[in-house]
C-alpha cells in the first residue's frame, strides 16, 4: 500500500472562494429557515390580528337615553300590580314604538332594537313607581346605528347618528349583555353564554367519560398488557382513532346514538359522548408516553422491595405520568373545545335561546354557534362572530398555554 | 308484544319546550315568534329551531307523534299530498295547518350587477337541464338566451332540492316558462312525469349552483359575484337591499306590495303546520301559535323582519286554525 | 454439577441455583449455572459485559418476571423452598430477597418515604412511631442516618449518587430481607462513594446473605469472599476469592482477569 | 323506595362492610404476628376491606343493572293485564306510544300525555312500578348482605385478598381498554351497513368510478343512475388537502423544524416554537371563516385582475392555503421529531468532516430523516383530507373536475355535512351516500396512517 | 507549566494547547490543560469517566462550538496557528482536523458516498475519476478496501461494527487532515474489530498526528507512544507511555492505574 501525503491547500484563491459560495449558501439556508417561521408567525398574527379587529367591536354596544314620560304614554299598568303576566299584557312593543316616536321624532322605532321594550319592562320592574315619572332610560340601538355609531354604517344610519349624537342621547359601553345572553335573530341583542354553557355541559360529559377510560387504556396497554392479538388489535385501534376525521365520529354518533340509541337530538350529553371517543385516543396516546417517560429503574425499586404490580402503577407510576397526562388530556379537551364538524352531525346547531339546563337539554356550543353566526346575513353577525372567535380563542389559548406551561415545568429528565 | 318498546321510554320520555324543524325561508320569522314567545311568556324554555328544509322538516315531522318529534314544521310551500299519506302513516293524524304569511322568490344580484331584467321563460330557458325537450342545455350566456341580455355567463345561486324555495322555483318560474311552449301543455296531459323532469329539471353543468340549505349564503356569495343571479326568499332580498339588488320579473320588482298583491310572479305563501296530538302535551304550543297569530299582520314584528303579510281573508282562516285547531283535509292537498 | 464444584459450595446455603437455564425468546442468556449462596460470605458476581451476571441475579428474586420474554428452567431455592413454585408469592419473595441495582434509584420522595413506603406497603409497622423507629434503624444499618437526620423530609433524588445509593440499600434492609442483591452498585458512583458502600457491604456481612455484581475485578476482590465468573452465560468458575484471583483453574478466567477482553 | 335513596342505602352497607372486615383483618393480624412467623399475613387489612365492601356492592349494583333493564318489561306486562289496558288500540306504534307516554306521566317526567288514553293508564303504572321498584330494592339489598357475608367468613390470614381486589383492578383497566376497539367497531359498523344500503342502490363502480354528482337532483326523482360519481369530490378533496395545502405546509414546516432545531437560539426556540402550536391550537371553525371572509374574496379579486377565467368566492386555493398553514404545525413537529430521531452522531459526523450547518442539514439530516418525514407528510394529508369546517365554510359545492385552483370545487368532508345536515332522511340514496362517503374517507384516512405510522416505527427502529 | 511538564512535551508539536479551560455554562470541565501533540507519536488520553477527556479532545478541532453551553480559555494552535482566533475557518479547521467517534457513525448513504461525502463538500475531487480515486486510497488506507471494494454501493450502515469504524477512518482520511483525533473508537467494538482498528492506527502512525481516547488501560499501553492521564478536569500527567504505566509520577495516575477507582 503506497500512502504519501498530498496535503491540500487550503489558503489558496480558488479554495478561498469555494469557502465564500459555501458560507453564502448557509446563510441563504438559514434565511429560508427563518422566513418560513416568521411566514407561519405572521399568518398567525394576522388572523388573530383580523378577528380582533372585528371582534373588538362585538363586545360593546350603543345605546339610546330614551326620556319617557310614562303617564303621558299609552301605557296602562297599575303601579302596585307588577306581575310577569302583567307586563307581558301591557303590550310594551307597542307602547316602546310610541314612545320613540315621542321622543325621537316620527318613525324612529327602527332606531331601537326590536328587544328595545325589554329595557323599559326591566326599569319598570326594578321600580313600578316609574310609572309616574318621566324617566330616562337607556335602550339598546338598533343594529344598524349600532354599526354606524361605531363607523361602519349606511348613509342614513350615520345620519341618524349624527342627529342622535348632537342631542347626546348616544352611549357606547361594554355589551354586557354579549356575555350573559344566548342566541337570537337582532345580532345587537345576542350573547355567547348559551352556547358557552353548552360547550361547558360537553366537555364536561366528555372529560369524565375520556379521561377515565384514557388512562385506564394506558395504564393497562403500559403497564400489563402482554403482547397478543388483542393487545395488538387494542394498539392498532388506538392508533387509527386518533387519526379518524373527526366528521367520521360525527357519523358514528349520528348513527349510533341518535338512530340506534334513541338519544336526545342536539344534546350536550350526545356532543360529549361523541366527542370524548373522539379524545379518548388522545389522552391514551399522552397517557402512554407520560408513563413510558417514568423510567424503569423506579418500577425495578418499587417491585424489588415487594410491591406488587397494581401498588407499582398506582403509588408510583401514576403519580409520576399525572403531569404528563393532564397535558395530554389539556390539548385532548382543547381539541375537542374547537371542534365542529361532528357536533353539525348531531344536530347541534338549532336555534337555541335559552342556555341549556342539563346534560340532556339541547345545546350549541361555541364553535358551531360560530358556524351558525358565520352564516348569519346581517351585516351586525360578523362582528358578533369574531367576537365570539375571540371568546374561544382566549379559553384555547389558555388551555394551550396552560398545557405548554405544565409541559415545560414538569418535564423531567430522569 | 310490543311491552318492550313501551319499557325503552326514557327517549319517548318528555320535553318542555317546543320543537319546530324545517324551512329557511320561514326559519327567521319562525326564530323571530320565538324569541317573542320567551318574552312574552316568562318562565317558558325557549323553542327549538332547526333549518332542515321544507323537505327535511317534512320527513322528521311526520315520522310520527312523540316528544322525540317536531311539533312544527316550518315550510315555504304547502304540505305535498305524499307527506300528508306518510304523516298518516306514522300516525300523525290531526296536522294544522297555519298560513303565516307570503315570501316572494326574489331574483336578485350584487349592487354593481349589470341589471337583468328576466321572465320565467328567460330563466327556464337558462336553467332547465333539458328546454322543451329538445337537447341538453347549451347556452353560455345570458345572452345566447334572450339578445337583450348582457354577455355574462349564466351563474345562478339557488336552494337545493330539499328546499321549498327549490319547489317554488320550479313551480312558480320554471313550470311557467316552459308552458310558454304549447307543445308542453300538451305534454303535461300526456306525460305527467315526462312533463316534470322537462320543465323542472335543471341543468347541472355548473351554471346552476347548489348553495346550500341557507339563503344567507347565496346572499353573501352573491354580493361578491357581480355577474351572478341569486335565487332566494324576498325578506333576504329585503335585509340585504344595501349589497343587493332586485331584479324584476316580467318587468314586475318584487316589493312589499306586489308580493302582497300577488302581482309578483315569484310570490308563494308560507306555512306552519302543528301537530294536533301535541298541543296539551307540549308546554306553551298554544301560546306559540299565538303569537304568531299576533304577529303576522301588516306592521306586526314579523313583517319588520322582512315577511309579506297575507291577504286579509287568508289571515282570518289562519287564525281560526290557530282558535280552534282545525286539522288540515288531505284531500285538499295536491 | 461435578463433585469439585460441588466441593466448592459453601457449606449452608441460604439460596441454592440448580442448572438454571433463562431464555430470553429464543436466545439462552444463562446456559445451566447451578450456584449456592450462603449468609457468611459476600459472593461476587464477575464477568465481561452481557454475560448474563445481571440476568442470573435478576432470577434469584423473580425480577426476571417482568421481562415478558424471559423464561426460567431450573430450581432455585431460598430456604429449601422453591421460588418459583406456584405457591410462592413474588411479592413477598421480593421482600426477603431485596435488590439494589446499578444506577441509584431512589423514589422521587423524601427520604422518610423512601425507607418507609416498603414496611408500609407489607405492614410491618403498627404505628408511626414504629414507622420512624424501622427508618432510623435502616438508614443506620445503610450508614446514612447521620448524614441525612436531619433532613428527613427533604427529597431522596436531592442526594448525591453515593448517598442515593445507601439510601436504596437501606430501601431494602427495612423490610427485613434475608438476602440483599446488588447489580453493579457502584458503577455510577465516585471513588469516595464507592469506598462507603464497599465498607458497608463489609458491615452487613453476616446480617444478610449478599451478592454483588461487579465489572470490577479488584472490588470483587476487595469485597468479596467468594467469586463467580460468568461468561457467555456459563458460570465458568466459582470459588473462593482468593484463589480466583489468584489462582484461576480456567484459562478463560485467567485471560479475563488479566484483561485481555471485557 | 326510589333509586338514589337505594343508592345511598348500598354505599352504606359498602363503607360498612369495608370498616368491619378491616377491623377483623386487623385483629387476625396481630393475633398472627404473635406468632412471628413472616408473612404470616397475606394481605394488609385494607384489601380485606376493600374485598368485602366489593363483594357487598358489586353483585347488588350488577342486579339493580339488570333489574333495570328487565322490571319495565314487568312492570308493562302488570298494566296490560289491568282492565285500562283492553281498551288500547290494536295499531302497534300508537299502543306503545301511549304506554310510554303513561309511563312517563306516571314517573313524573311529563305533566300530560300526547295521547288521551295515556291518562287512563297512569295509575296502573304508578302501581307496578312502585311494587317491582320495593322487589327490586329488597332483593338488591339482600344481595349486598348475602355477598358480604360470603366474603367477611373467607378472611383469612393466609386469604389472598389483594390479589383478588387487584384482579379486578385489572379487569378493569383491560375493559377500559376494549372501549378502543368498540368505537372501532361502531364507526366501521355504522358506517358499513349505511354504505352497503347506498350500493345496493348504487352502483359501487358508478359511485367510485363516475364523474358526475349531483345527489340533489336524485333526490327531486330524477333517478341515481350518473348522479352519485364520487370523482369530483375526490378530485377536490386531494386538490386542496394533498396539493395545495401541502405545496403550502410542506416547505413551511419542514423549514420551520429546520430552523427551529437547528438554528434557533434556546429564547427563540422558546417563543417561537409555542407560536406555531398555537397555530395548532386554533379550532377549524376559525379557520374557516377566516378563509372565507378574508382569503377567498382577496384570492378572487386577485383572479378577477389577473383575468383568470372561473374564478369564484369560494376557490380551491382559499381552503388550500388556510388548511395549509392549519397544518404547518403538525408537519413541522413530525419534522422536528424526524430530525431529533436522527442520531446527534451522525451530525457530530458531518461536521467534524468540515461540513457547514447547512450542508450537514441539506445532506445528511433530511436524507436520514426522510422516511420519517415522508411519514409524518403522509399523516398531514390524511388529516387534511378529513378537516371539514375549513372547506365547508371556504370550498364550495359545486362538484367541478378541474385544475384552476381559483375554481369552486368541493370536497368529501363537505357533501356529507350537506347530505347530513338538513335532510334528515335515512333511506334515501343521498342521504346514504353521506355514509358511503364516510367509509372511503374512513378507509383512506386508515390506510394512509397504517402506512404512514410503519414508515416512521420502522426507521425509527432503524436508529434505537 | 513547569519546566519538567514542559520537558516531557514532544520536540515537535503538530498541536498545542496552552491553560486550556472549558465550562460547561458554569461548570469549569477542563482546568487549564497544557498539551502538545505531534505527528510521530500516538497520544492516547486516559483518565476515569466524566474527567474530561471527551470535552478536551473536541476543543482541538472546535467541535465544542456545537454546545451552546461550552466556552473555551486559553489557546490551541495547529502548526503555530490559534484555532480559535477569529481568522480561523472552523470548516476548513476541521477538515484539517479530522475525528472519530466513539459510536461508529457512518451516513446512512454508500460506502463510496461516505468517503466521497469530505472531498465533495470540500471540492477536492474535480471530476469523477479524481474521486474515485479519493475513495480508493483512502479505504485502502484504512484496511477497508479489500473487504468492500466489490460492494461500494452498499450501504455503509450494513458493514460490521469494526468495518463502520474503520469506514469512519476511511472518511476522515479523504478530507486529507493533518491530524486525527479518536474519541474511544473500540468501546463499541469487539476484540477482533478492536485488533484491527489498533493495527490500523500502528499504520497511521506518523502520517497523521493521532491522539486517541480510551478508557482501557492496556489499549492505552498497546497502541500509544504518549500518555495523558486525566482527573476531574485536571491532567495529572503527560508522558512517555511506558513511563506512565510503570513508573507513575503521581499518587493518582498510580492509584487509578491499579483499579482503586473508575
Ligand atoms: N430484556 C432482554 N431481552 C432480550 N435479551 C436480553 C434482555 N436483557 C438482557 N438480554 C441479553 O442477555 C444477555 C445477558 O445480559 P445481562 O444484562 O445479564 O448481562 P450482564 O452480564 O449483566 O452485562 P453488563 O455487565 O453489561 O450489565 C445479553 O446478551 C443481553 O443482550
Ligand atoms: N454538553 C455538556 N453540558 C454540560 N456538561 C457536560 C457536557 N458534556 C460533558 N459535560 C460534563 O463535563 C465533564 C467531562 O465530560 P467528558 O464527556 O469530557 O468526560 P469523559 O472523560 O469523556 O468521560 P467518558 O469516559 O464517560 O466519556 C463531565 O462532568 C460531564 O458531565
Ligand atoms: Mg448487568
Ligand atoms: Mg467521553
Ligand atoms: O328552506 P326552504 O324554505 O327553501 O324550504
Amino acid at each position: 500500500m503506497t500512502t504519501t501525503r498530498n496535503p491540500t491547500d487550503w489558503k489558496s484563491d480558488a479554495m478561498q472562494r469555494r469557502i465564500a459560495r459555501r458560507y453564502a449558501a448557509e446563510r441563504r439556508f438559514r434565511l429560508a429557515g427563518l422566513a418560513a417561521v416568521l411566514l407561519s408567525v405572521a399568518f398567525l398574527a394576522f388572523l388573530l390580528g383580523s378577528m380582533m379587529g372585528n371582534g373588538l367591536r362585538g363586545f360593546t354596544s350603543t345605546q339610546i337615553a330614551l326620556k319617557v314620560d310614562f303617564p303621558a304614554s299609552p301605557l296602562v299598568l297599575d303601579p302596585d300590580a307588577i306581575t310577569d303576566q302583567a307586563l307581558a299584557n301591557a303590550n310594551l312593543p307597542m307602547v316602546t314604538a310610541a314612545i320613540a316616536d315621542k321622543a325621537l321624532g316620527p318613525d324612529s322605532e327602527a332606531l331601537l332594537a326590536p328587544t328595545a321594550w325589554t329595557a323599559i319592562r326591566d326599569a319598570i320592574r326594578a321600580d313600578p313607581r316609574i310609572l309616574s315619572q318621566t324617566a330616562t332610560i337607556h335602550v339598546p340601538a338598533a343594529t344598524a346605528i349600532d354599526l354606524a355609531a361605531k363607523g361602519d354604517g349606511t348613509p342614513d344610519a350615520e345620519a341618524a347618528v349624527d342627529r342622535l349624537d348632537k342631542a347626546g342621547m348616544l352611549s357606547t359601553g361594554f355589551n354586557w349583555g354579549f356575555l350573559t345572553g344566548s342566541d337570537g335573530t337582532d345580532p345587537a341583542q345576542v350573547g355567547i353564554w348559551g352556547a358557552f354553557k353548552g360547550s361547558l355541559l360537553t366537555m364536561f360529559v366528555t372529560l369524565i367519560l375520556s379521561f377515565p377510560i384514557g388512562v385506564a387504556t394506558a395504564l393497562y396497554l403500559e403497564e400489563y398488557a402482554r403482547k397478543n392479538w388483542v393487545t395488538d388489535i387494542i394498539e392498532v385501534s388506538i392508533n387509527n382513532l386518533a387519526a379518524v376525521p373527526s366528521i367520521i365520529f360525527g357519523l358514528l354518533g349520528l348513527s349510533i346514538f341518535l338512530n340506534l340509541l334513541h338519544m336526545p337530538r342536539s344534546a350536550a350529553l350526545v356532543g360529549g359522548l361523541t366527542l370524548a371517543l373522539m379524545t379518548m385516543p388522545v389522552i391514551v396516546i399522552a397517557g402512554r408516553n407520560a408513563i413510558k417517560a417514568v423510567p424503569p429503574s423506579i418500577r425495578d425499586a418499587a417491585l424489588g422491595i415487594g410491591a406488587s404490580p397494581v401498588q407499582v402503577v398506582f403509588h408510583h407510576v401514576l403519580p409520576l405520568a399525572l403531569p404528563g397526562i393532564l397535558t395530554g388530556t389539556i390539548i385532548g379537551m382543547a381539541r375537542a373545545l374547537g371542534e365542529t364538524a361532528p357536533l353539525l352531525m348531531i344536530g347541534m346547531r338549532a336555534f337555541i335561546a335559552t342556555p341549556p339546563g342539563g346534560v340532556t337539554d339541547p345545546a350549541t356550543v361555541l364553535p358551531v354557534q360560530i358556524f351558525l353566526w358565520s352564516d348569519e346575513v346581517s351585516k351586525g353577525f360578523v362582528e358578533k362572530t369574531s367576537a365570539a372567535i375571540i371568546v374561544l380563542l382566549v379559553f384555547l389559548l389558555a388551555m394551550n398555554g396552560l398545557a405548554i406551561y405544565l409541559r415545560n415545568k414538569f418535564e423531567r429528565r430522569w | 308484544a310490543c311491552g318492550d318498546q313501551a319499557g325503552g321510554g326514557a327517549s319517548a320520555g318528555t320535553r318542555d319546550q317546543i320543537r319546530a324543524v324545517g324551512s329557511s325561508t320561514v326559519y327567521p320569522f319562525a326564530t323571530a315568534v320565538a324569541e317573542l314567545f320567551v318574552q312574552n311568556n316568562p318562565g317558558m324554555k325557549s323553542p327549538i329551531i332547526e333549518s332542515t328544509g321544507t323537505g327535511g322538516g317534512m320527513k322528521l315531522f311526520c315520522a310520527g307523534v312523540g316528544a322525540q318529534h317536531p311539533d312544527i314544521e316550518n315550510a315555504s310551500r304547502r304540505m305535498k299530498k305524499s307527506e300528508f299519506d306518510q304523516c298518516q302513516a306514522n300516525g300523525v293524524k290531526d296536522i294544522i295547518e297555519i298560513q303565516v304569511g307570503v315570501d316572494g322568490l326574489a331574483f336578485a344580484e350584487a349592487k354593481n350587477g349589470p341589471g337583468f331584467k328576466l321572465t320565467p321563460k328567460i330563466v327556464y330557458e337558462a336553467l332547465a337541464a333539458n328546454p322543451y325537450g329538445k337537447g341538453p342545455n347549451k347556452a353560455q350566456t345570458w345572452k345566447d338566451v334572450d339578445p337583450s341580455l348582457p354577455a355574462v355567463a349564466i351563474s345562478v345561486f339557488g336552494p337545493p332540492s330539499t328546499s321549498g324555495t327549490r319547489d317554488s322555483l320550479a313551480e312558480l318560474i320554471l313550470e311557467k316558462g316552459c308552458q310558454s311552449d304549447e307543445a308542453m301543455k300538451a305534454l303535461k296531459e300526456k306525460d305527467e312525469d315526462e312533463y316534470k323532469a322537462t320543465c323542472t329539471r335543471v341543468r347541472e353543468d355548473g351554471k346552476y349552483v347548489d348553495s346550500g340549505e341557507n339563503d344567507n349564503l347565496i346572499v353573501q356569495k352573491l354580493a361578491a359575484n357581480p355577474n351572478a343571479v341569486g335565487v332566494f326568499g324576498y325578506s333576504f332580498l329585503e335585509e340585504n337591499l344595501d349589497s343587493l339588488k332586485d331584479i324584476p320579473l316580467s318587468g314586475v320588482q318584487a316589493t312589499y306590495d306586489t308580493v302582497a298583491k300577488g302581482e309578483y310572479p315569484g310570490a308563494r305563501p308560507l306555512y306552519i303546520y302543528v301537530k294536533k296530538a301535541h298541543m296539551q302535551a307540549i308546554p306553551g304550543l298554544q301560546a306559540y301559535l299565538d303569537a304568531f297569530a299576533a304577529n303576522w299582520g301588516p306592521g306586526g314584528a314579523l313583517t319588520k323582519r322582512g315577511m309579506v303579510a297575507a291577504t286579509e281573508e287568508a289571515r282570518k282562516a289562519s287564525a281560526d286554525a290557530v282558535k280552534n285547531l282545525t286539522p288540515l283535509d288531505g284531500s285538499a292537498l295536491k | 454439577m461435578t463433585e469439585e464444584q460441588k466441593s466448592l459450595m459453601p457449606a449452608n446455603p441460604k439460596m441454592s441455583a440448580r442448572d438454571v437455564k433463562v431464555f430470553y425468546g429464543a436466545k439462552e442468556a444463562i446456559k445451566g449455572v447451578s450456584i449456592d449462596v450462603d449468609m457468611d460470605n459476600v459472593t461476587a458476581f464477575i464477568g465481561p459485559s452481557g454475560c448474563g451476571k445481571s440476568t442470573f441475579l435478576r432470577t434469584l428474586n423473580r425480577m426476571n418476571d417482568t421481562v415478558a420474554s424471559a423464561r426460567v428452567e431450573g430450581t432455585i431455592t431460598l430456604d429449601g423452598e422453591d421460588i418459583y413454585a406456584s405457591s410462592m408469592d413474588v411479592v413477598q419473595l421480593r421482600a426477603r430477597v431485596g435488590m439494589v441495582f446499578q444506577k441509584p434509584n431512589p423514589f422521587p420522595k423524601s427520604i422518610y418515604e423512601n425507607i418507609a413506603y416498603g414496611p408500609r406497603i407489607h405492614g410491618l409497622a403498627a404505628s408511626k412511631a414504629d414507622l420512624d423507629i424501622i427508618v432510623e434503624r435502616s438508614l443506620r444499618r445503610a450508614g446514612l442516618w447521620e448524614e441525612v437526620k436531619d433532613r428527613l423530609h427533604d427529597s431522596g433524588t436531592a442526594l448525591s449518587g453515593g448517598q442515593q445509593q445507601r439510601l436504596c440499600i437501606g430501601r431494602a434492609i427495612a423490610v427485613e430481607p434475608e438476602v440483599i442483591l446488588m447489580d453493579e452498585p457502584c458503577s455510577a458512583l465516585d471513588p469516595i462513594a464507592t469506598a462507603k458502600i464497599e465498607e458497608l457491604i463489609h458491615e452487613l456481612r453476616g446480617k444478610y446473605a449478599i451478592v454483588i455484581v461487579t465489572h470490577n475485578m479488584q472490588q470483587a476482590a476487595r469485597v468479596s469472599q467468594r467469586t463467580a465468573f460468568f461468561h457467555l452465560g456459563d458460570l465458568v468458575e466459582y470459588g473462593v476469592t482468593t484463589d480466583i484471583f489468584t489462582n484461576p483453574r480456567q484459562e478463560r478466567t485467567k485471560d479475563y482477569i488479566t484483561g485481555r477482553y471485557g | 323506595m326510589n333509586g338514589p335513596a337505594l343508592l345511598l342505602l348500598l354505599a352504606g352497607l359498602g363503607v360498612i362492610a369495608w370498616v368491619s372486615a378491616r377491623a377483623r383483618a386487623i385483629r387476625l393480624k396481630v393475633a398472627a404476628q404473635a406468632t412471628g412467623r413472616r408473612g404470616a399475613m397475606h394481605s394488609l387489612p385494607g384489601y380485606h376491606g376493600w374485598y368485602v365492601a366489593l363483594w357487598t356492592l358489586a353483585p347488588s349494583l350488577l342486579f339493580l343493572a339488570v333489574w333495570g333493564q328487565v322490571s319495565p318489561g314487568l312492570v308493562t306486562q302488570a298494566v296490560m293485564e289491568s282492565p285500562a289496558a283492553q281498551s288500547l288500540p290494536a295499531d302497534g306504534f300508537t299502543r306503545s306510544a301511549v304506554l310510554g307516554e303513561a309511563r312517563a306521566i306516571a314517573t313524573g317526567k311529563q305533566a300530560g300525555g300526547f295521547n288521551p288514553q295515556s291518562a287512563a293508564l297512569v295509575e296502573p303504572y304508578r302501581a307496578a312500578i312502585s311494587h317491582y321498584a320495593m322487589a327490586g330494592a329488597a332483593l338488591a339489598v339482600l344481595l349486598a348482605f348475602a355477598g358480604g357475608a360470603y366474603a367477611f367468613t373467607r378472611i383469612r390470614p393466609d386469604f389472598r385478598a389483594r390479589t383478588r381486589v387487584e384482579r379486578l383492578v385489572m379487569a378493569t383497566l383491560m375493559f377500559a381498554s376494549l372501549i378502543a376497539i368498540i368505537t372501532t367497531l361502531g364507526i366501521v359498523s355504522s358506517l358499513l351497513w349505511e354504505s352497503l344500503r347506498f350500493f345496493s342502490m348504487v352502483n359501487p363502480i358508478d359511485f367510485l368510478f363516475g364523474l358526475k354528482w349531483s345527489p340533489q337532483s336524485a333526490a327531486m326523482g330524477y333517478g341515481n343512475e350518473d348522479a352519485f360519481g364520487a370523482v369530483p369530490l375526490f378530485w377536490g378533496t386531494i386538490f386542496i388537502g394533498a396539493i395545495i395545502a401541502m405545496i403550502v405546509a410542506i416547505p413551511l414546516g419542514l423549514m420551520s423544524a429546520v430552523y427551529l432545531t437547528q438554528y434557533a437560539s434556546p429564547v427563540v426556540r422558546r417563543w417561537l416554537k409555542p407560536m406555531l402550536e398555537v397555530l395548532a391550537g386554533v379550532p377549524t371553525v376559525v379557520y374557516g371563516y377566516f378563509a372565507a371572509l378574508t382569503i377567498a374574496p382577496a384570492l378572487r379579486d386577485l383572479a378577477a385582475a389577473l383575468h383568470i377565467p372561473g374564478a369564484s368566492s369560494e376557490s380551491a386555493l382559499a381552503a388550500g392555503l388556510v388548511m395549509g398553514v392549519m397544518i404547518i404545525p403538525f408537519v413541522s413537529s413530525m419534522a422536528d421529531d424526524s430530525i431529533a430521531a436522527v442520531p446527534q452522531s451522525m451530525r457530530d459526523g458531518s461536521l467534524a468532516m468540515g461540513a457547514t450547518t447547512s450542508e450537514t442539514i441539506r445532506k445528511v439530516l433530511i436524507p436520514a430523516a426522510l422516511p420519517g418525514v415522508v411519514g409524518g407528510v403522509l399523516l398531514a394529508v390524511s388529516r387534511a383530507i378529513g378537516e371539514t369546517m375549513i372547506v365547508v365554510m371556504a370550498a364550495g359545492l359545486a362538484a367541478n373536475l378541474t385544475l384552476n385552483p381559483f375554481a369552486s370545487v368541493t370536497t368529501v368532508t363537505t357533501q356529507i355535512v350537506q347530505l347530513l345536515t338538513g335532510d334528515q332522511e335515512f333511506d334515501s340514496a343521498k342521504t346514504l351516500a353521506a355514509f358511503a362517503l364516510g367509509l372511503v374517507l374512513f378507509i383512506v384516512t386508515l390506510l394512509l396512517n397504517i402506512v404512514a405510522l410503519r414508515v416512521v416505527k420502522k426507521y425509527r427502529e432503524a436508529y434505537e
